[in-house]
């Protein structure tokens, strides 16, 4: 099945700076995916690019199925867009805005336009701030209206610009909450900096670095499936729990790091993660304090791609 | 006592920066685009008109030169006056600048006065000398006067447009402060300045004593004072130049009271 | 989202002008009532001024009706380069063009919704006015001499021109309207210009500064009556011969405006189209 | 004794109808890094505003390195670098030309060829070297905010304060800050508000936390991060609802505090009796077979946990 969004050979130009370079992309319906890459990759231009607010200097670009040439109006009838600093209509209220917005999205009653407004306030959380001016509204409020905006209109599709930038914790984790709620109805792409944020809630992650993808792909392909290694701490030493269970034919290796605290190597992570706990915790004597997977987070491997200050 | 002088001291260098920082944007591409625009605006203009005897002004040599500035360089400070002061309020460089130690009057005073001397070096003074130098080896046979007026009483009524143009930045500027909003301060600064051009005397007696309209306002059938004065009139509303002084330095000054209080 | 989105459904039709009526109601909304009503107050004012001045002086007719014209015209000009220089560029610094055009809105739209309000607001300023002080001049007309000296108006220009004419009788009420039309039509002229210049330029204060330039140079070309009918200073030609009691034909000038406001506003339709909204 | 960095008392600050600062203390002793926390909209922005004389307090007290900033504000912020939150800085200037420009407003600044070798040793320090001739015009959000950071250094303060530094930074950039702040704490007071909480870990040595406009923490962050509670985290995967009811029913489980992300649930097991918990909870959570556990340790207690604990607290009552 066709990727929601799909790019051959895009590049873009402005006077002396190439800001894409060949970008070759594709993200997969009904996926929350992650648009990572360092400041001045390219990654705003891209996203402008597919809403059509800039044209590419070379290469091709479908959304939804429809090529970015054409008029792009039908298309953007299905695409919720959140640009990286919004600002709306100086004058108008926070409920005035959200319905201009539904209206260009949806043909209907005023009454069934209303109703969608208030649901989209509730769903956001600006309920007590609706008649609100919107210029009087704080960062992370104006933030929850950006999404509001963006997914009022039902879309299939929603392109958000670093949407919880600025955000306070509590503020980002209904941000998780949100974009995990809408996944069922339509494909998410996004771009943030916060990547523990990013590897919570995208099962996608595409990275940009120098106008180029040098990397896409599902994210447990990110995390890296294969190969786990854990680390176990006993209540005594373990001794004799560790050398039972190396008998095990899924366990590829086992290092003792400090007295009580063991390293453990495994073939494979579906077995792992299944039956290491239940098989340690199978041996009376000693009792399991604490398991942890020695994996890599997604930052720890951004950084490894990006070259961590390879400001060549 | 010790911190005043400290205090003294920071405020100096604070405005002093701003200061310098506009005269470096004068003398660089801005006052660059200044100068070709302005000497296309009034030198080009003139001689065109001067050469093809097409236009209004046609043929009148230096008194057409003073009037055309008069026309053109004002609505022009206004304009530029209300983007400065407005522009950089509304977009927040304003309060950029004065988390700096930058006095608030440090900041109005080194904007409104590097605008001033920019705009009247590349408007006024550097346009009104080269057309003082081109003027007469254009055959004056149009020229109501043709010799050239003394370079003195020339300089002088260029000093004097210079000042008119600071009253218009100032008066911008102050209603910039109290107003905050760009299309309205600059329709009534730009209606203020048609009146000078054209003032209701029945309105107000005081015009022609208490404001600039004294000096660029023309009686029918005679040149305005200013363009009068290069060749020997009395420049008579002496009082509207020294009003005209006494009004600016009050407009600046109350911009800066103003920014003072400011929420930035 | 509940079951009533049934009765929502998604947008299909696929025009340039989708979102036209929305815009245009946001649009009208920066200019009625406020702006509409400070251009009034102003054209009131400055009539007030003159007539107040008039009925003291007791001089002629024409020393009324024209300077009133005179200031009135410049003045609007004014209020119209001043209160337009931002429609675009003001947009477009501040981030609200590329939020409106992501959406299914077409850009013709988002021109035509600025250009149409503000020239029904600018519109409706000149007819109010001038529908209000109709019965006014037509009182004053009743008495008082009814020759004047051109050259008050001239002042504009600087120079001492004089010129004499005569003016004899306030016009109906039909080519008072016919007048007003005149002046609406070369102001909503200066607006297409204006929106134009705003996605032409990159600072508003260049925007500002040449529809300044422009208008000055269509005033003194009308007033030196250099400038072909054909073309919006005609109109204002028109304005004067009106007034100085001649009884020009209106067609040529009206209709040549509105076909070069029509190209002023396609271009600026076609520039805004291409325009890269970063 | 010389005066503490930052001295506030009682600082308030109403806007027409929001009562922004409601009365904040607030002391950041010289040389230390101080993290400003705060929910968006606690008065983080206002108090560094008064700070910086950009606007004035409704009632209260503040002084900068001994300095009152209401009545010698310009020699405060003589001493004093400041970031604000989204800068803005002059459109066509160059990024060369902004940082040097603040430079020269500074009284004692360097000249000519040393204030520019300073500059670009600057811009290179936070990875805008090879930026330093563009126009401020066409910076992206990232570069913005790094530009920021070196007009707020050029002039060697000895207060350097931030309003979310590094929002818009990616995370090379956020790490390249996070150093950054590091080298210059010591002799430059650092005082920065942000929302990414593991950053404040790494670096900062106290904490403020304020919330609708009064302090509601501070001090040391080792401090702030002890807790008496002992809670375990658990990541599961399956069908693990059953699992969670057998979990609170447990008589040493005082909460159970779940979230879910994807297919994986992240539990915040708050246990009475820390005992019985080591014995019981393994066996209990692998009680059913269709759930597996990915992780269970007792939980290092970060300082995002305790921010939304004493923010959720004061919020409470």
């Amino acid at each position: 099945m066709a990727g929601v969004i799909e790019t051959r050979g895009l590049r873009k130009r402005y006077r002396r700076v190439e800001a894409l370079r060949g970008l070759d992309l594709e993200v997969p319906a009904g996926s929350i995916c992650g648009f990572l890459g360092p400041n001045g990759a390219g990654k705003t231009t891209t996203m402008r690019i597919l809403m059509g607010l800039i044209r590419p200097s070379e290469g091709w670009a479908s959304v939804l199925g429809d090529d970015i040439d054409g008029n792009g109006m039908a298309t953007r009838s299905r695409i919720g867009y959140l640009p990286q600093d919004p600002s709306y209509f100086s004058r108008a209220t926070v409920r005035n805005t959200l319905r201009f917005v539904a209206r260009r999205y949806l043909a209907g009653s005023r009454g069934a336009v209303n109703e969608r407004v208030d649901e989209t306030l509730e769903l956001v959380g600006l309920s007590d701030r609706a008649d609100r001016k919107v210029k009087v509204l704080s960062g992370g409020e104006r933030r929850r209206l950006g999404i509001g905006q963006a997914v009022i209109g039902d879309p299939d599709l929603l392109i958000l610009d670093e949407p919880s930038v600025g955000l306070d914790p509590e503020g980002r984790s209904q941000v998780l909450d949100l974009l995990e709620s809408l996944k069922e109805r339509m494909t998410i792409f996004y771009s943030s900096h916060i990547l523990d944020d990013v590897e919570r809630v995208a099962d996608h992650v595409l990275v940009l670095d120098h106008g180029e993808i040098i990397e896409q792909g599902p994210m447990k392909s990110f995390l890296g499936g294969g190969a786990a290694t854990y680390r176990v701490r006993f209540d005594g030493d373990g001794e004799a729990t560790i050398d039972s269970l190396a008998r095990e034919p899924w366990i590829s290796m086992t290092r003792l790091i400090e007295p009580g605290v063991w390293e453990i190597g495994i073939a494979n992570r579906e077995a792992a993660e299944h039956d290491l706990l239940r098989t340690l915790h199978g041996f009376d004597g000693t009792r399991v304090t604490e398991l942890r997977p020695q994996q890599r987070d997604l930052e720890d491997i951004y950084l490894d791609l990006v070259g961590a200050g390879d400001d060549e | 006592m010790a911190i005043d002088t400290r205090t003294a001291g920071v405020a100096w260098t604070g405005s002093a920066g701003v200061l310098g920082g506009e005269f470096a944007r004068w003398f660089g591409t801005r006052g660059l685009f200044h100068l070709v625009f302005w000497l296309l605006m009034i030198d080009g203009w003139l001689y065109f008109t001067v050469v093809t005897k097409h236009m209004p002004f046609g043929g009148l040599g230096y008194q057409s030169l003073i009037s055309m500035l008069l026309l053109f360089v004002p609505p022009a400070a206004i304009v530029l006056a209300e983007a400065t002061v407005i522009g950089e309020y509304r977009s927040g460089v304003a309060s950029w600048t004065v988390s700096k130690p930058v006095p608030r009057w440090g900041y109005v005073g080194g904007k409104l006065a590097g605008l001033w001397v920019g705009l009247s070096v590349a408007a006024i003074f550097i346009p009104g000398l080269v057309a003082y130098w081109w003027l007469p080896k254009v055959q004056p046979y149009r020229f109501v006067t043709p010799e050239a007026p003394p370079l003195g009483r020339f300089l002088i009524a260029l000093s004097v447009v210079s000042l008119i143009v600071a009253f218009f930045i100032t008066m911008t500027a102050f209603l910039g402060t109290l107003i905050r909003r760009r299309g309205v301060v600059a329709l009534i600064v730009l209606v203020a300045y048609f009146f000078m051009r054209i003032p209701p005397r029945w309105l107000w007696t005081g015009w022609d004593t208490y404001t600039p309209a004294g000096l660029t306002s023309a009686q029918p059938g005679a040149w305005n004072p200013v363009a009068g004065f290069i060749y020997g009139d009395p420049l008579g509303a002496t009082s509207a130049v020294v009003w005209t002084i006494v009004a600016s330095l009050a407009f600046a000054a109350g911009a800066a009271l103003i920014y003072q209080r400011l929420e930035l | 989202m509940t079951s009533e989105a049934t009765t929502l459904r998604r947008i299909e039709t696929v025009s340039p002008l989708r979102g036209l009526g929305g815009l245009l109601v946001v649009e009208l909304r920066t200019w009625f009532p406020w702006r509409v009503l400070f251009l009034t107050i102003a054209g009131f004012g400055v009539f007030a001024m003159n007539y107040a001045g008039w009925r003291a002086g007791n001089a002629e007719f024409g020393s009324l009706l024209f300077p009133f014209f005179g200031l009135w015209i410049a003045i609007l000009l004014l209020s119209v380069v001043s209160l337009t220089e931002g429609s675009v560029l003001g947009e477009i610094e501040r981030g609200t063009a590329s939020w409106l055009v992501a959406m299914p809105i077409g850009r013709p739209a988002v021109i035509l919704a600025k250009f149409f309000a503000a020239s029904a607001g600018i519109t409706a300023a000149v007819f109010v006015t001038g529908t209000a002080l109709y019965p006014v001049l037509l009182e004053a007309s009743g008495w008082g001499r009814s020759e004047f000296r051109v050259s008050e108006l001239t002042e504009v220009t600087g120079g001492p021109i004089g010129m004499w004419g005569r003016f004899t009788s306030l016009v109906d009420f039909g080519e008072w309207i016919e007048l007003l039309l005149a002046l609406s039509v070369f102001l909503v002229f200066v607006v297409a210009v204006m929106i134009l210049f705003g996605t032409m330029l990159r600072s508003r204060t260049a925007v500002f500064g040449l529809g300044l330039g422009v208008v000055g140079v269509f005033g003194v070309a009308a007033l030196a009556g250099s400038f072909a009918a054909a073309s919006p200073a005609g109109l204002l030609r028109v304005i004067i011969d009106v007034s100085q009691g001649r009884t020009p034909s209106l067609v040529i000038p009206f209709v040549a405006s509105l076909l070069w406001t029509t190209l002023v506003l396609l271009l600026a339709v076609w520039r805004f189209d291409r325009k890269e909204l970063s | 004794m010389t005066a503490p960095a930052i001295e506030i008392r009682q600082l308030r600050k109403k806007y027409r109808k929001v009562e922004a600062l409601r009365g904040l203390d607030l002391e950041v002793p010289r040389g230390s890094i101080c993290g400003f926390l705060g929910p968006n909209g606690a008065g983080k922005t206002t108090t560094m505003k008064i700070l910086l004389g950009l606007i004035r307090p409704s009632g209260g007290w503040a002084a900068v390195l001994g300095d009152d900033v209401r009545t010698h504000g310009l020699v405060a912020r003589s001493r004093i670098g400041y970031l604000p939150q989204d800068p803005v800085f002059p459109p066509n200037r160059t990024v060369r030309g902004v940082v040097a420009y603040v430079a020269r407003l500074y009284p004692g600044h360097s000249h000519g060829r040393t204030l520019r070798r300073r500059v670009d040793g600057l811009l290179d320090r936070v990875g805008m070297a090879d930026q330093a001739r563009r126009r401020v015009r066409g910076l992206s959000g990232g570069e913005r905010q790094r530009l920021g950071v070196a007009q707020a250094l050029i002039a060697d303060p000895d207060l350097v304060v931030m309003d979310e530094p590094s929002a818009g930074l990616d995370p090379v950039g956020r790490r390249d800050m996070l150093s950054l702040i590091a080298e210059i704490g010591g002799e430059t007071t650092v005082f920065y508000s942000t929302h990414i909480l593991d950053d404040v870990e790494q670096v900062s040595d106290t904490v403020v936390m304020i919330n609708s406009g009064r302090a509601i923490a501070a001090g040391p962050l080792e401090s702030i991060l002890e807790s008496s509670d002992v809670d375990y985290s658990v990541r599961l995967r399956g069908a693990t609802e059953d699992t969670l009811a057998r979990l609170t029913a447990e008589s040493w489980v005082q909460n159970v505090d779940p979230h879910r992300r994807g297919e994986v649930e992240q539990w915040k097991v708050r246990v009475t009796d820390g005992a019985a918990a080591a014995d019981r909870l393994v066996s209990t959570l692998l009680a059913d077979d269709g759930c597996d556990v990915l992780e269970f340790h007792l939980s290092d207690r970060r300082l995002e946990d305790a921010y939304l604990e004493i923010v959720g607290a004061d919020d409470g009552d």
